[in-house]
């Protein structure tokens, strides 16, 4: 099951990768970097996966199973979706106010810096 | 006396199964989007209210989370597909032909409101 | 010419950056070393049931406060960028009318959600949930305020008030630890706050505290970006 | 069982993100990583890790979706 899924993570990264590097449209610019770091999530839990391991919350379910998964990347992938969600902000706000600019979404408008 | 308890709460996991099965058919079966929605909210908040039921009579030591629950699910899901099919309605989402009676269209011309904010 | 190509090669170069690491994962069946130290001794050394919850507040501590503050960097940055002036606002906005249900249930709903991302955060340490996921539930509550009532504004004051309150007292909590037991920064052995019976609401020592406070900064500061982004919708 | 399930999951969210990134239609783009979003919690659920779970589904689904729907709100109402 966890070849499946981190299967799954690296073809979303790759998704991601791909959709970034080809789509014209900013905001589908972002839904390439929103794919990206699911993927990359779901690849960072997976390597912190134990066969037949539980949750590792040490209550009485718990120690009946006695075989727990790694805390600490899943600690670290919960701290990883918050900071996503600013950047996702952060980068949906500036789309904003270069749509209000130019009117357009278009990523090769943008030639302010190239000439 | 245990095992009477766990078969019929298995027997009411299954009805709220089925009834799920039903709504996803309904979903493919039904003419327009109003249909859909209205077989989607119903059967669906019936099912998972079944299988909730049925998971309670398994372990009763959960009944006070799986009251929130069920509150919860039978509190948001008619309201959510109630705004959906509403917010619908209003940007035009076309009626099956077969449909008969339009209340809200009858009831008012002037339901659309377009409200100036103060600032 | 070849953008398509380059983008093929780009993301073929990907593939062969991370097809090694695909290659050399196998499920282990053991845990790597410190995985291993936090399962032995966390609940000793943590008082907390939930070790994700040890590792973030306690172990890590230092990271999840570098993290709130690039949280903190991330909603400031973008109520600069979205704020606008008074002058060229326009005051007119289409507002389709709210029907009666979704105002009696929110009024029904908004408190009932909130009381859930309360629960989320003051029993972090021992179920799942904590801080993060409690702030988003409170933030999703506000949604659903705004939703039902386009005129709702949220107060700034409070906002501020909250934010960098919960953000003073974790800071200094965490300081409190290093300076009056001479442990670490952000460890949870203050006096004051026991370590009581693992599996008890009172118990961890400081944990259930840092995480209130920081269930509240993360709300405060989630709510501030969705209410500039609501509000910069009237701006033109 | 847990493998069917998880080919099923995977399934579906390749699917999705092919809508995600190749859709004509910005607002089935957002949709669709919204239900990678809500698979990839499922995905984080079968791994053990329900903290995770709970993240993902209210901020990476929720959350997210909210602000990207808001931005493509505002640019509308300013294409007028």
């Amino acid at each position: 099951m966890e070849y499946i899924i981190i299967t799954i993570g690296f073809a979303l990264t790759i998704f991601g990768l791909y959709g970034i590097l080809s789509q014209k449209n900013m905001i589908k610019i972002i839904i390439g970097f929103s794919l990206f770091t699911t993927g990359i999530n779901i690849v960072m839990v997976a390597i912190g996966f134990i066969r037949g391991g539980t949750a590792p919350i040490l209550d009485e379910a718990g120690k009946e199973i006695g075989k727990y998964v790694d805390p600490l990347p899943q600690a670290l992938v919960l701290t990883s979706i918050v900071i996503g969600l600013g950047v996702t902000a952060l980068m949906l706000a500036y789309v904003m106010k270069l749509y209000q600019d130019k009117k357009s979404l278009n990523i090769n408008d943008y030639k302010d810096l190239k000439w | 006396m245990e095992g009477i308890l766990e078969i019929t709460g298995g027997v009411f996991m299954v009805l709220g199964a089925v009834s799920l099965l039903v709504a996803s058919i309904g979903l493919y079966r039904m003419p327009d989007f109003y249909n859909r929605i209205q077989i989607g909210t119903k059967a669906s908040t019936f099912g998972a209210s079944l299988s909730i039921v049925g998971v309670a009579l398994i372990f009763p030591g959960w009944i006070p989370k799986l009251l929130a629950m069920l509150l919860f699910i039978l509190f948001t899901n008619p309201i959510s597909s109630h705004i959906v099919g509403r917010t619908a309605y209003f940007t035009n989402v076309p009626l099956s032909k077969r449909t008969k009676v339009d209340r809200l269209k009858e009831m008012s011309p002037g339901h659309l409101k377009k409200v100036k904010t103060k600032d | 010419m070849g953008k398509k190509t380059m983008i093929a090669l780009i993301t073929l170069a990907l593939a062969f950056v991370i097809y090694p690491l695909y290659q050399s994962y196998n499920g282990s069946e053991t845990l790597k070393d410190v995985g291993q130290y936090y399962i032995d001794n966390g609940v000793e050394e943590t008082g907390a049931q939930n070790l994700v919850t040890s590792v973030v507040v306690t172990y890590r501590g230092l990271d999840t406060l570098g993290e709130v503050t690039i949280l903190f960097l991330a909603a400031s940055v973008i109520s600069f960028f979205l704020s606008f002036s008074k002058n060229d606002r326009i005051k007119s906005r289409s507002i389709r009318s709210v029907t009666e249900i979704l105002t009696t249930s929110t009024q029904v709903l908004v408190p009932m959600i909130f009381m859930f991302g309360v629960y989320i955060f003051v029993n972090g340490h021992l179920t799942p949930g904590g801080g993060f996921q409690g702030g988003a539930v409170i933030a999703s509550g506000i949604i659903l305020m705004f939703l039902s009532n386009p005129r709702f504004k949220l107060s700034h004051k409070v906002i501020q008030f909250v934010e960098s309150t919960s953000g003073i007292v974790f800071v200094l909590i965490g300081a409190a630890g290093a300076l009056m037991m001479d442990g670490d920064f952000l460890s949870n052995k203050i006096p004051g706050f026991g370590f009581g019976e693992v599996g008890s609401i009172i118990s961890a020592g400081a944990i259930p505290v840092i995480y209130t406070f920081l269930g509240l900064k993360v709300g405060a500061e989630l709510s501030n970006v969705l209410g500039v982004f609501v509000e910069s919708q009237s701006e033109k | 069982m847990l493998i069917v399930l998880a080919s099923v999951l995977g399934i579906a969210s390749m699917v999705g993100a092919y809508f995600a990134i190749h859709s004509k239609s910005l607002t089935v783009a957002i949709i669709a990583t919204g239900v990678v979003s809500l698979i990839s919690s499922i995905l984080f659920l079968l791994l053990a890790a329900p903290d995770v779970a709970m993240t993902e589904a209210s901020i990476g689904s929720a959350l997210t979706s909210a602000i990207f729907f808001l931005t493509l709100n505002k640019i509308r109402q300013t294409n007028g």
